[in-house]
């Protein structure tokens, strides 16, 4: 079952306008920068970032590429932010965001996690305590004001609990070190973070690797996402980048 | 309100670190919390970092430097023997299924009742659209929540308050504060003052900060 | 009622992995289901085992035993080039997720709404607290879900049934059933009569099917 | 940070009668076969062996011996049963539970797997469409009949969905292959099922593993089970057993 494609335009094949893409990572660790640029040169526009931990602060040239070419309408993530407030309001993204040009949804870390896995498990919602006692328990944390919601709340064993629902993104870009033909993948170290749960989450999960090798190669008991949740696995040069941009 | 001097960052940090057990695994968040680590050198404490990392090792610098080691605040850092790697869905299954022995984090504003406010500042505008990060995820599942801040804001103003005027990471979860002027432990009876910065009073410290303090019977100067 | 000869099962299984395209992943169940792996060798399919297996190989014998390497039915099963394996929960996350293409089950009965009951024989009593396993959540998640089993009872009794008497395992999920004597597809409008036994007649099927089949247009014997 | 412990009554200890058990493994494989044979010293009863799929049926030794010292007082599990019809009804662990001596209560496999991830990853209730359209989505199920309870449904995207909460044993057993000085651990192929998720949700795990090493001599990007939620580790032998008890 070979997975493997041999140009970018066939990795990113089918992502239309309006699509929502998970984008793997956290910060500058595991990004799947080549897909983005190939997203970049494709050019849809409409698209929703579903994110983790900020991987476009990491990704930062990608993403002001495109916030140039007005390619974002949604982020959803649980730091979308630059770090320093200064930076920050002077930068094209957060502008945009200021001027509702692009709509930031944030959720706590580990209920974003949580929403990914419950996407790619097939757990339709769950209850979290986290953010329990926060304006969490209250609303969507949107700056659209029409696209707050109300959160259900329930006390489960004496603890205020919020109701989230699963999230499965149409697409997911992945980072990995190495993939077999058949989709198998390894990550390394930190880089690993959000990607194996994106690829769980997607309709079309979409595998940028530094390394390719035959299936049989890697050891079975040290997979960390298995093919069956991969559908496309392109070959990328390991790329060094400045790991602080925050 | 008067200023006072009291101990810098990096001693509060020391003192975090002695409230903090051998044998425990331990979060460290932004700020002064970071701090801690630099004193646990020798310590059998395992640091968990929320990126998916267990046993974070010290920075890294120069040629150790690998772009696919980083912490949570996007630090490089390195491995030691007996570091674990794991993906982010186990992360938060430790730090939300209280796993993690101890949680210290910093915060902006703490009440009397352990609430906190730490991940939002209003003047960032943006109606509370911020950076949440892993904050609520670990306040809410830490065992022993302890916190390490400056005792009052840059103008002055207290930051231990009767009522929070930023937004809440969570309610009810500080045990402890540990600040440049004072250590306090958070019961439900209140606040109670258990050391002071070397030459202040207790009277010096109820003048910065809101609540009401109790005065601990044993009440000692902060050890360094 | 009367008694047809058949397909032995080995050939309902053999029908079924001619359903199979390549570049499935396919989960087989207990009983007949299980045969289907023994059609498969050469083929580009792989098969995911609910222990925590992709690319399940062949049964194992003999010297190639492996007490840590065993399917769901608990058999001795081998690894090929490419195997994986996972937890429990990573398992159920792709079954109950969507991520196996075909899944292949028996059934005690099968109604026309798709309607199907697996795991629990009345005749054991213990009022339906029996072994559910994991048929359920392979039922629930199946995007194509065949049915392979005999078109009677042992005692010559409809297994495609108006009502389940047998407490179900799912609703609304078959796809197609494979028996002895006849394929059927499961649709909106109800069950279709698509392939029979050589030398039966459609009436010979309904016979023995308590719902109304609807006959295919381009009915024909089963291709084996 | 040594977890390892020397001898099997310090691995057991403070394990009381009325304790909730939860037992590794799947039919034959990965069953921590030692750990029992030491609850079985220790003579604790009223027990709940909290079980995944049928661990008891392949250690079906260590189950009679619990059965014959009636030291069970409730088994949960997805598969409690032996396979043959026959066999169960001659069998006195069956005949205990006919007779209502042993609670018994059956969940599917994939719900019990996610109540014990829940439980291990502070998510107190999720929505499962798996079980409905069957008995499940109504009531618990169990032989007890006073213990059955109602279920609540809702309906989410169209599917029925049946609510869980979350399963956190006392302790749990469990059986690796290699564990660590500081409770890293290995399992190896498909003995690997319900052990990682078990050794998450109790409140003390304990570990029998078939080889012990330093710190440091596991690849950090291939352990299973992170050390953190693992209390206590004992060396045991590689023993050879009968995989085809069912």
């Amino acid at each position: 079952m070979n997975k493997i494609v041999t140009n970018l335009e066939e990795a990113v094949a089918g992502i239309e306008d309006g699509a929502t893409i998970a984008i793997g990572g956290f910060f500058a660790a595991g990004v799947p920068r080549t897909l983005l640029k190939a997203i970049i040169e494709k050019g849809v526009t409409d698209l929703t970032l579903a994110c983790g931990s900020g991987p476009m602060l990491g990704a930062v040239n990608e993403l002001e590429e495109m916030v140039k070419n007005r390619q974002i309408k949604k982020v959803i993530d649980s730091y979308g932010l630059f770090r320093s407030a200064t930076k920050g309001s002077k930068h094209a993204f957060e502008q945009q965001i200021r001027a509702g040009e692009i709509e930031l949804e944030i959720y706590p870390m580990g209920t974003l996690a949580e929403k990914y896995r419950a996407g790619g498990a097939g757990i339709p919602a769950f209850f979290t305590p986290t953010g329990s006692g926060s304006i969490i328990e209250n609303t969507t944390l949107t700056n659209i004001d029409s696209n707050r919601k109300k959160k259900e709340t329930r006390e489960i064993d004496g603890q205020t609990c919020v109701l989230e629902y699963a999230l499965k993104p149409d697409f997911a870009f992945i980072h990995a070190h190495t993939s077999d033909y058949e989709g198998n993948l390894r990550y390394r170290k930190t880089a690993r973070s959000f990607n194996p749960v994106m690829a769980m989450a997607a309709r079309i999960t979409i595998v940028e690797a530094e390394n390719i090798v035959p299936a049989g190669e890697l050891d079975p008991d040290a997979i960390h996402t298995p093919g069956i949740f991969v559908q496309r696995v392109i070959k990328v040069p390991r790329t060094s980048f400045n790991i602080t941009n925050l | 309100m008067k200023k006072f001097e009291g101990l810098p960052r990096e001693i509060i940090a020391l003192r975090v670190s002695r409230e903090i057990k051998d044998n425990s695994y331990v979060n460290l968040g932004i700020g002064i919390p970071t701090l801690v680590s630099n004193w646990l050198e020798g310590r059998d404490i395992i640091l968990q970092s929320e990126i998916g990392m267990l046993k974070t090792g010290p920075i890294a610098e120069g040629e150790f430097i690998d772009q696919d080691l980083i912490n949570a605040s996007c630090q490089a850092v390195t491995e030691v023997p007996g570091s674990v790697y794991f993906d982010i869905c186990e992360s938060f299954g430790m730090i939300r299924g209280g796993h993690v022995d101890i949680t210290v984090m910093g915060a902006f504003q703490v009440n009397a009742a352990g609430d906190f406010a730490s991940w939002y500042n209003p003047s960032r505008g943006l109606e509370g659209v911020g950076n949440v990060g892993g904050s609520m995820d670990l306040a809410v599942g830490a065992k022993i929540l302890l916190i390490a801040m400056e005792h009052v804001t840059n103008d002055g103003k207290p930051k231990i308050v009767r009522e929070l005027t930023y937004p809440a990471t969570a309610k009810k979860k500080v045990s402890k504060i540990f600040t440049d002027l004072a250590v306090i432990d958070v019961v439900p009876e209140g606040l109670v003052l258990k050391e002071i910065y070397p030459g202040l009073t207790p009277e010096d410290i109820q003048s910065i900060t809101e609540p009401v303090l109790i005065i601990a019977p044993d009440i000692k100067e902060i050890e360094i």
